[in-house]
C-alpha cells in the first residue's frame, strides 16, 4: 500500500515536472524540473529494490549531471528565455502526433502484456543489493565495466579538447597591458589608473557607495552601474550620483565627434541607466571593468571574444547562405 | 547431252594451273608493296605477269585438249579453305579455259596498250598493279571449282573494278562512280551470297562437283529460288536490268579499264555464272531460265536505246556493251542450245569491243581526252590505223556478214527464234538498233567535217597502242567463223555445259538472218542520213522526249534516286536522330531523371536536427507499430 | 504495479521525445534526451524486479555511466558551438544540408 | 601442372608495376613494348602446344581462393579462349607502338598510361582464361578500371562523359551478372564456382531463363548488342585510338565470348527459348548499326557503329546454333579485332595529323598520303567483309550457318553486306578521294613506327583471309562442344513437336 501511494504521488509529480521541462520558456526552470523528475525516479528506484541505483541516480544525475547543465546554462546566458514559436513547418504538429501515436502504441503494448506477479529480487540479492550488483559487475559484466572506464576517460579528454581554445597570439605580459593602457589614454583620454574604490568619505565601505572627490562630489568612475540602473528604476538613486552621471554624459557628448562608436554590444544596460546612447563606448568599457572587479583578466578576454564575434558573424552568415 | 563428270587431276601443267592466278597476284603484290621503288619497271612487270599467265593458260589448254572429250573436266584440289565448309580448288574444263584464254589474252593486249596510254600518268605502276589484281581475281572467278571461290573472285573483280574506275581519285565524279559500281555490285552479290547459302543448305556442298553429285533433291521452289538469286548476282556484275546503272558511270575510269573490265571480261561474269550453273539451276524452260531470257532481252533493248542517244563515245560503247551482254544472257537463258553461242559471242565480243574501246581510247588520247563525239569528226584521215581497226570492230558488232559478230549474233538469234519467236524478233529489233547507233558513232567520229576544239592536234597513237588494236581486229574478223562453223565451239564446250542432242546447222539465208541484215542495213543507212551526210551540231539539240529518255539512261538513275537513295538518306537521318534522341535520349533522360529526382530529394536534408529527429521518431513509431501488427498476425 | 511503472516510463519517454522535437534550445533538448534515458532506466529497474534478475539494474547502471559521458561531451560541444555562433539554438546549426 | 596461364597474367601485372616505377618516359615505353612482346611470345609458344582434339580445357590451373564458398583461382583455355587470348596478345604490342605519343596530351603521366595498358592486358587474358565463374566475374569487372582511366584521363574533349557512361553501363550489366552468378551458385548447390561443376547443374527451365537473362544482359551491354549500344560510340570516339582498339577489339569480345561460353553451355534450355529474341536483336543491330554508321559525321563514331553492326553478326552466329555459325562467330571475334583495330589505328593516325575527327575536315588525303590511304582502304575493305580479307571468312560462315537454321534472319542480315559497302566506301570517298582539302595538304604519310603498327595487322588480315584453317581447326572442336547441348535441346523440342 505504501508503495502504491508513493508511486502515484511521484508519478504525478514526475509527469508534471516532465511536462514543465518541455514547456517552460526558461532553461533554468527546465533544469530544475529535470532535477525534480530525477529525484522522483530515484525514490521510485529505491522503492523497487534498487537502493544502489537510487543513490547513484542522486549522486550522478542530480549531483553531477544537473550541475553541469546548470553550469553550462550560466555560461550560455541564464536570463535569456526561449521563443516557443515554431519555425519549421509542421514540426510541432507531427511531433505531437508521433508522440501520441508512440505513447498509444507503447501503452497498447504494455496493456496487452499479461504479466505475472513480480518475482521480486529477494532471491538474487540475498547478500544485499550492493554486493550482489558488485558481484555481477565485476564478474559477468567486467569487460563492459572496463570499457566504460575507457569511455569515461575518453569523454573527459574529449570535453577538454572541445572546450580548449588554442591561443593564437602570445599572452600579453604586464608590460604589454600597461603600455596598452597608456596608449589608450593617449589616444582617447581613458583613465589608465585603476578605478577608484569607495571614497574616503563614504558612509560605509560598500560596493554600492561611490567614491567622493575632494570637492565632495561623486566620482563618476566609481559609480556601480548595475546598482545605479536598478536604483534609477526604483527611483531611489541618490541625486548627487545622478548629477555626476549627467556631467559625465555631457562630457562624453562633446567627445563623440572625435571618437567613432566602436562597440555595438556589450554591457548595454548601463547606457539604459542614463538614457544616453552616445556615451556607449566609454561607458561600456568602464562598466565591464567595474562589474567584474576582481577577475579583470577574464573580463578582458570576454570582451575580446565579444569584439571578435561581430566580425566573424556576418562572414559566416554569408557563407551559410 | 549432259555435262561430263568432274575428275580430280593434278598432273602436268594442270597441276600447277594455280600459277595462272598466282602470277598476276604476285605482280600486284610486288607493285603495291614495292611502292615507288618499282615505278621504273612496274608496267613491264605487270605486262610480264599477264603474258606469263596467258602462256600458262595456253599450255593448260593444250594439255586439256590431250584428254578425251568426255574427260575434259578436271578438278585441281589446292587446299582446305574453310574447314567444314569448303576446300579450295580449280576446275579446268572447256568453259573455264575459254575464259582463261580470253581473259589472259585480251588482258595481256590491254596491258600492253596501257603502257602507251598511261605513259604520262605518275601512278602508272599502281594502275598496272590494279590491272594485275583484276586479272588474278577474274581468273579465280572462272577457275574456282566451288561457289565460295567463285564468290571470292566475284568480289575481287568488284574491288579491282572499284580501284580502277576510281583510279583518278582526285576527280569526284570518278570516286563517286567507283563507289556506285561497288555498291550496285554488292546488291547483286547479296543475291549471289544468299544463293550460295541456299545451295549449301540444300546440297550440303558448295563445290560444283559436290552439287552435281549430290543425292539431295531439293524442291522445285528451292531450285527456282537459287536460280533467281544467282541471276540477281549476275545482273549486278553484268550490268543487266535492273542493276545496270553503274556501268555507264564506270566510264569515268581510264579507257583501258573500260576495255578490259567493262567490255571484255568482268561484265561477262554474269554470263559465266549462268552458264556454269545452267545445268543445275537454269534447266531449259524453268522459271529461272525464263527470267534470264527476259532480263537479257530487256537489257538488250535498253542498252541499245541508251546507245543511240549518247554523245560521249565511251558511254555509247557502254550502252552497246549492256546490249551485247543482254544477247549473251538471252542465249544463256535458253539452255544448252544457247550456251555455246552465248560464250562464243562473249569471246568475239571480248575482241571487237576491246578493239573499239581501245580505239576510242586512242581517239581520246589524240584529242586531249575529249569524249564528246560532237567535237570529233573526220578523224579517219588523221588516224588511219585506229580508224581501220575501229571499222573492223564496228562491222563485227553490227553483224556484217562473215565477220565474227555475224556468226555469233546470228547464231543467238536463230537459236532464240527456235525457242520463242517473240524473244527472237525482239533480238532482231535490237540488232537493227545496234546497226543504227554503232553507225552513228562511227560516222560522228571518223566521217563528216572536223568539229575539233581549237587546241586539238590529233595524231596517230604509238605502236605500243596500235599493235594491240591490230591483233584484236584480226580476232574480230576471223574468230566468229572459226568458232561457229562446223559447231566447233559447241562440241568443244559440250563436256562443260552440255549441248542439244541435235547440233544446229548454219543457215546463212534464214528468214531471221535476212531480216536482221535488212534491219541493220536500214539502221546504218538512217544513221548515214542523219550523221554522215548531214551536219552534226556541236551542241546537242534538245531532242524529243525519247531522246531525253535515252540520254538519261531510261531514267534508271532517277528511279534509283527516287526509290532508294532519297528514302535511304531519309532513313539514315531518321536512324541517327532516333539513336541520338531516342535510345541515347532514353539513357541520358534516365540519368537526368535520376539526377533531378535526387536533386529534389536532397531538399529533404534541411540541416535541421529536429527534422531528422522527427523522422527517426516517426520511424521508430512505425517500427513498433509494424512489430505489433506482425507479432499479432 | 509493474504495468503502472511501465506506463509511467512510457509517458516520460514520449514526453522526452516530444521535447526533443519541439524545443530549440540545445541544452533543453539535451535535458529531454536525459529524460528519455531516465525513462528507460525506470523500465529496466521495473523489469529487473518483475523478472527477479539483477541484470536490469546493471544495465541501468551502465546507462547512467554512458549518459554521464554523453552529457560531458554533449555539453562541451554545445559550449564550443555557442562560443563561435553565439547561439544555443539547434536550428541555427544547419550548415550540413543538401 | 602448367603455369602458362598464370604466367601470362602475372607477367603484364609485374610489368605494369615496373613501368609505373620507371622514371624515364622513353624507358617506360620501351619496357611496356618489351613486356607485351614477351607475353606475345609466351602466348604463341603456349598456343603451339595446344592440341585441338584434346581435353576441352587445357593448361588448367586451380588454386583455392575462398574455400568457404568454393571459389577458385581456376584457369584453363579451350579453343575459343585460346584464339581470343592470342588476339589480345597480338593487339597489345601493336597498340603500345601505336600509342607511342598518344598519352602525352593526357591528364595523367605517360608512364601511367602504359602501366594501365599492361594491367588491361593481364585482365583481358584473365577473363578469357578464367574457368571459375566467380573469377570470370572478377576479371570482367576489373577490366573496367584501367579502361575507365584510359578513357577518362587520356581521351578527347568529352572524355569524362564517355568514361562515366562506359563505366555505368558496364557496371549495371556486371551487377546483374553478379546476382545471376550468386544465384547460380546457390541453386546449383555444388559448393563450387568452377565452370565445369556448374555445367548442367540447373535443370529447371524457368530458373534457367532468369539466370540466362542475368548473364545475357551483362554480355549484351558489353558486346554491345542493340539497343544497349549507345555507350560504345561515345567511349570509342573519346578514347585514345589505342584504347579504342582494345575496347572494341578485345573488351567487347568478352560479351560475345561470354554468350558462347556461359549463356549457351550453362543454360541450354533458356538459350533455345531466347534464340528468336537474340536473333531479332542481332539482326536489328546489324541493319541499324550500319544505317546509323552511314549517317555519322565523326570518323571514330562511324567505326564504332560499324562495330555494332559487326557485333550483330557475331551474336547472330553464336545463337544460330550451328557449328558453322558458331565457329564463324568465334573467328569473327578475332578478325573483327584485327580489322576494326586497324581501322581505328589508321583513323587515329590521320586524326592525330589533322587534329579533327570530323570527316568533313578531310578530302583527297590519298594524294598526299597514299600509304595511309591504302592501308585505310584495306582495313575498311576488311570491315566490309571483302573476300580475301579475314572478315569475309567469318562473316560468310556466320551467314551460311545462320541460313541453315534461321534463313529469314540470315537474309536480312546479309543486307548488312550492302550497307557495309556504303558506309565504308562513302567514308573513304569523303576522306581520301576528291580534290585535296587545303587543311590536309601538308600532312605526312605514315612514318616508320606507324608502318610497323599497320603492317602486321594487314598481314594478319590478308593471311587469315586466305588461310583461316589454323584458327578454325582450334575453334571448331570447342564450338562444337559448346553448342552441342543447345543442339540437343533443340532436337528434343523438335521431336516433341513432331509427336
Amino acid at each position: 500500500m505504501g508503495e502504491t501511494i508513493t508511486f502515484w504521488v511521484l508519478a504525478v509529480v514526475s509527469v508534471t515536472a516532465a511536462l514543465g521541462l518541455v514547456f517552460s520558456r526558461r532553461a533554468v526552470y527546465s533544469a530544475l524540473m529535470l532535477g525534480t523528475v530525477m529525484l522522483s525516479l530515484a525514490v521510485l528506484y529505491a522503492v523497487q529494490d534498487a537502493p544502489f541505483l537510487a543513490a547513484v541516480q542522486i549522486i550522478v544525475y542530480t549531483g553531477a549531471v544537473m550541475m553541469l547543465f546548470l553550469f553550462v546554462l550560466m555560461l550560455v546566458g541564464v536570463d535569456s528565455s526561449d521563443s516557443l514559436v515554431e519555425t519549421i513547418r509542421g514540426q510541432r504538429f507531427w511531433a505531437i502526433v508521433a508522440g501520441l501515436a508512440f505513447a498509444a502504441l507503447l501503452g497498447l503494448g504494455v496493456g496487452n502484456a499479461v504479466l505475472a506477479a513480480p518475482k521480486g529480487l529477494e532471491a538474487v540479492t540475498a547478500a544485499g543489493n550492493v554486493p550482489s550488483l558488485a558481484e555481477l559487475i565485476f564478474t559477468r559484466y567486467v569487460f563492459a565495466f572496463e570499457v566504460t572506464s575507457a569511455l569515461l576517460i575518453t569523454a573527459a579528454l574529449g570535453a577538454m579538447v572541445l572546450a580548449h581554445r588554442e591561443r593564437a597570439e602570445p599572452k600579453p605580459t604586464q608590460k604589454d597591458l600597461s603600455r596598452a593602457r597608456f596608449v589608450e589614454f593617449g589616444e582617447h583620454g581613458r583613465n589608465p589608473a585603476p578605478l577608484p574604490g569607495p571614497g574616503t568619505y563614504a558612509r560605509h565601505n560598500a560596493i554600492d557607495m561611490p567614491a567622493l572627490l575632494p570637492d565632495g562630489t561623486v566620482a563618476p568612475l566609481s559609480v556601480n552601474r548595475v546598482l545605479a540602473r536598478r536604483e534609477a528604476a526604483e527611483g531611489t538613486l541618490a541625486p548627487e550620483i545622478v548629477k555626476a552621471l549627467e556631467a559625465e554624459a555631457l562630457e562624453a557628448e562633446e567627445r563623440v565627434s572625435e571618437e567613432p562608436v566602436r562597440h555595438a554590444n556589450g554591457a548595454g544596460g548601463v547606457t539604459g541607466a542614463n538614457g544616453t546612447n552616445s556615451a556607449n563606448g566609454t561607458n561600456s568599457a568602464n562598466g565591464t571593468n567595474s562589474a567584474n572587479g576582481a577577475n579583470g583578466a577574464n573580463g578582458a578576454s570576454e570582451a575580446g571574444s565579444a569584439e571578435e564575434s561581430p566580425a566573424t558573424g556576418p562572414e559566416t552568415g554569408k557563407e551559410a547562405k | 547431252m549432259e555435262p561430263a563428270k568432274i575428275i580430280e587431276h593434278s598432273g602436268g601443267v594442270i597441276g600447277v594451273s594455280w600459277l595462272l592466278i598466282a602470277l598476276p597476284l604476285l605482280g600486284a603484290a610486288v607493285l603495291l608493296l614495292g611502292g615507288r621503288r618499282t615505278d621504273r619497271f612496274g608496267h613491264l612487270l605487270g605486262v610480264a605477269t599477264a603474258v606469263a599467265s596467258f602462256v600458262v593458260g595456253v599450255l593448260v589448254f593444250v594439255q586439256l585438249l590431250g584428254f578425251d572429250p568426255a574427260e575434259r573436266r578436271l578438278a585441281v584440289p589446292l587446299y582446305d579453305f574453310i574447314p567444314g565448309l569448303t576446300k579450295m580448288g580449280l576446275l579446268i574444263d572447256p568453259l573455264s579455259i575459254s575464259f582463261v584464254l580470253l581473259i589472259t589474252g585480251v588482258g595481256s593486249l590491254i596491258h600492253i596498250y596501257s603502257i602507251g596510254y598511261m605513259a604520262h600518268d605518275p601512278n602508272r605502276r599502281r594502275f598496272f598493279a590494279y590491272l594485275n589484281l583484276f586479272v588474278a581475281a577474274m581468273l579465280l572467278l572462272v577457275l574456282a571449282d566451288n561457289y565460295v571461290g567463285l564468290y571470292v573472285g566475284w568480289e575481287g573483280v568488284g574491288l579491282a573494278s572499284y580501284l580502277l574506275i576510281g583510279f583518278w581519285q582526285h576527280k569526284p565524279a570518278a570516286a563517286t562512280a567507283a563507289k556506285k559500281a561497288f555498291i550496285v555490285n554488292r546488291v547483286g552479290d547479296f543475291g549471289l551470297a544468299i544463293g550460295i547459302f541456299t545451295i549449301f543448305t540444300a546440297f550440303n556442298s558448295v563445290s560444283f562437283a559436290g552439287v552435281m553429285a549430290s543425292e539431295a533433291h531439293p524442291s522445285q521452289g528451292t531450285l527456282t529460288a537459287i536460280g533467281l538469286l544467282l541471276l540477281l548476282g549476275a545482273c549486278g556484275k553484268s550490268a543487266q536490268l535492273p542493276l545496270q546503272s553503274w556501268l555507264l558511270d564506270a566510264m569515268e575510269g581510264p579507257t583501258p579499264v573500260s576495255a578490259l573490265i567493262h567490255a571484255a571480261t568482268m561484265v561477262t561474269a554474269g554470263v559465266y555464272l549462268v552458264t556454269r550453273s545452267g545445268a543445275m539451276f537454269f534447266p531449259e524452260g524453268s522459271t529461272a531460265a525464263i527470267a534470264v531470257t527476259i532480263v537479257g532481252v530487256a537489257t538488250l533493248l535498253a542498252g541499245a536505246i541508251i546507245g543511240t542517244a549518247k554523245d560521249d563515245i565511251k558511254k555509247a560503247l557502254a550502252g552497246s556493251t549492256m546490249s551485247q551482254i543482254g544477247y549473251m544472257m538471252l542465249a544463256a537463258g535458253i539452255g544448252p542450245a544457247g550456251y555455246a553461242f552465248a560464250i562464243a559471242h562473249l569471246i568475239t565480243h571480248g575482241f571487237f569491243k576491246a578493239d573499239m574501246f581501245l580505239g576510242a581510247g586512242s581517239v581520246m588520247h589524240a584529242m586531249n581526252d575529249e569524249v564528246n563525239m560532237r567535237k570529233y569528226g573526220g578523224l579517219r584521215k588523221v588516224m588511219p590505223i585506229t580508224f581501220a581497226t575501229f571499222l573492223v570492230g564496228y562491222l563485227a558488232i553490227i553483224g556484217f556478214p562473215l565477220l565474227s559478230g555475224y556468226f555469233t549474233k546470228d547464231g543467238i538469234i536463230e537459236s532464240v527464234m527456235e525457242h520463242s519467236a517473240t524473244l527472237g524478233w525482239l533480238a532482231v529489233l535490237g540488232a537493227g538498233i545496234t546497226g543504227f547507233y554503232m553507225s552513228r558513232l562511227v560516222f560522228m567520229t571518223f566521217f563528216g567535217q572536223k568539229r575539233w576544239e581549237a587546241d586539238a592536234h590529233p595524231h596517230e597513237s604509238p605502236a605500243v597502242m596500235t599493235w594491240p588494236l591490230i591483233i584484236l581486229s584480226v580476232g574480230s574478223i576471223f574468230l566468229g567463223a572459226f568458232l561457229i562453223l562446223g559447231n566447233r565451239f559447241m562440241t568443244f564446250l559440250a563436256p562443260a555445259v552440255g549441248r542439244p542432242e541435235e547440233l544446229p546447222s548454219f543457215h546463212p539465208f534464214s528468214v531471221a538472218g535476212l531480216a536482221t541484215l535488212a534491219l541493220v542495213a536500214a539502221g546504218a543507212a538512217f544513221a548515214w542520213v542523219k550523221y554522215g551526210k548531214a551536219e552534226v551540231p556541236v551542241v546537242a539539240p534538245r531532242g524529243s522526249f525519247l531522246t531525253t529518255f535515252a540520254r538519261r539512261d531510261l531514267y534508271g538513275d532517277a528511279l534509283n534516286e527516287a526509290l532508294f537513295m532519297r528514302p535511304g538518306q531519309w532513313l539514315t537521318r531518321l536512324a541517327v536522330f532516333f539513336d541520338n534522341r531516342g535510345i541515347d535520349g532514353l539513357v541520358n533522360g534516365l540519368a537526368a531523371g535520376i539526377g533531378g529526382t535526387s536533386g529534389r530529394l536532397r531538399r529533404v536534408q534541411t540541416g535541421f536536427v529536429r527534422s531528422y529527429a522527427l523522422s527517426i521518431f516517426v520511424g521508430a513509431a512505425i517500427l513498433v507499430g509494424a512489430w505489433f501488427v506482425v507479432g499479432n498476425l | 504495479m509493474t504495468t503502472h511503472y511501465l506506463v509511467l516510463s512510457a509517458l516520460l519517454f514520449v514526453i522526452g521525445g516530444v521535447g526533443v522535437l519541439v524545443r530549440r534550445n540545445a541544452i533543453v533538448v539535451f535535458m529531454c534526451v536525459e529524460l528519455m534515458l531516465n525513462a528507460c532506466n525506470l523500465a529496466f529497474v521495473t523489469f529487473a524486479r518483475q523478472n527477479g534478475n539483477l541484470d536490469g539494474q546493471i544495465i541501468a547502471f551502465f546507462v547512467m555511466i554512458v549518459a554521464a559521458a554523453e552529457v560531458v561531451i554533449g555539453l562541451a560541444i554545445i559550449v564550443t558551438i555557442f562560443r563561435t555562433r553565439r547561439s544555443a539554438s539547434v536550428d541555427d546549426v544547419n550548415l550540413l544540408k543538401y | 601442372m602448367h603455369y602458362w596461364l598464370s604466367t601470362l597474367i602475372g607477367v603484364p601485372v609485374l610489368g605494369a608495376l615496373g613501368v609505373a616505377a620507371v622514371k624515364n618516359e622513353l624507358r617506360a615505353k620501351q619496357a611496356t613494348l618489351a613486356v607485351s612482346l614477351l607475353v606475345l611470345v609466351l602466348t604463341v609458344v603456349m598456343a603451339v602446344q595446344f592440341s585441338p582434339n584434346g581435353d576441352k580445357f587445357q593448361f588448367t590451373e586451380k588454386y583455392s581462393w575462398v574455400p568457404s564458398f568454393g571459389i577458385h583461382f581456376g584457369l584453363g583455355v579451350d579453343g575459343i579462349a585460346l584464339v581470343l587470348i592470342l588476339l589480345s596478345a597480338v593487339l597489345v604490342p601493336i597498340v603500345v607502338l601505336a600509342s607511342w605519343h598518344e598519352a602525352e596530351a593526357g591528364k595523367r603521366s605517360v608512364r601511367m598510361y602504359f602501366a594501365l595498358l599492361l594491367v588491361l592486358e593481364a585482365m583481358m587474358i584473365g577473363v578469357f582464361a578464367a574457368t571459375d565463374v566467380f573469377l570470370f566475374y572478377v576479371f570482367f569487372e576489373a577490366m573496367l578500371i584501367p579502361m575507365y582511366f584510359m578513357i577518362g584521363s587520356y581521351g578527347g574533349a568529352q572524355r569524362s562523359y564517355a568514361a562515366v557512361k562506359f563505366l555505368l553501363y558496364s557496371l549495371f550489366g556486371g551487377l546483374l551478372m553478379l546476382v545471376a552468378v550468386i544465384a547460380l551458385y546457390s541453386i546449383a548447390d555444388k559448393g563450387s564456382f568452377m565452370f565445369t561443376d556448374l555445367v548442367g547443374s540447373v535443370q529447371d527451365v524457368g530458373t534457367q531463363k532468369w539466370l540466362f537473362l542475368g548473364f545475357f544482359i551483362a554480355f549484351a551491354i558489353k558486346a554491345p548488342l542493340w539497343p544497349f549500344h549507345t555507350w560504345l560510340p561515345d567511349a570509342a570516339a573519346q578514347a585514345p585510338a589505342g584504347a579504342a582498339v582494345l575496347l572494341v577489339g578485345v573488351l567487347d569480345k568478352v560479351g560475345t565470348y561470354g554468350m558462347l561460353r556461359f549463356c549457351l553451355e550453362l543454360f541450354p534450355d533458356a538459350a533455345h527459348y531466347f534464340t528468336p529474341l537474340v536473333l531479332v536483336l542481332s539482326v536489328v543491330g546489324i541493319v541499324y548499326g550500319a544505317i546509323v554508321a552511314i549517317g555519322q559525321t565523326d570518323m571514330k563514331r562511324l567505326i564504332a557503329y560499324t562495330s555494332i553492326s559487326h557485333f550483330g553478326f557475331i551474336t547472330m552466329g553464336v545463337f544460330a546454333i550451328s557449328v558453322n555459325a558458331g565457329s564463324g562467330a568465334t573467328l569473327y571475334m578475332v578478325n573483327h579485332g584485327f580489322s576494326t583495330g586497324a581501322l581505328f589505328l589508321i583513323a587515329g593516325f590521320l586524326i592525330h595529323r589533322r587534329g579533327s575527327q570530323y570527316i568533313s575536315d578531310y578530302g583527297g588525303v590519298q594524294k598526299v598520303a597514299p600509304i595511309l590511304a591504302g592501308t585505310f582502304l584495306v582495313a575498311g575493305l576488311s570491315g566490309l567483309a571483302l573476300p580475301g580479307l579475314s572478315s569475309f571468312v567469318s562473316e560468310f560462315m556466320v551467314l551460311i550457318g545462320s541460313y541453315e537454321t534461321h534463313a529469314v534472319y540470315a537474309i536480312i542480315a546479309t543486307s548488312g553486306v550492302v550497307l557495309a559497302a556504303i558506309y565504308i566506301l562513302w567514308m573513304y570517298q569523303r576522306t581520301m578521294n576528291g580534290p585535296t582539302a587545303e587543311s590536309v595538304r601538308d600532312i605526312k604519310d605514315l612514318n616508320g613506327r606507324e608502318k610497323w603498327v599497320v603492317a602486321p595487322l594487314i598481314a594478319v588480315i590478308i593471311a587469315l583471309g586466305f588461310f583461316p584453317k589454323p584458327l578454325l581447326d582450334v575453334i571448331n572442336p570447342a564450338v562444337t562442344d559448346s553448342i552441342s547441348q543447345v543442339q540437343h535441346v533443340k532436337q528434343e523440342s523438335v521431336a516433341q513437336e513432331g509427336q
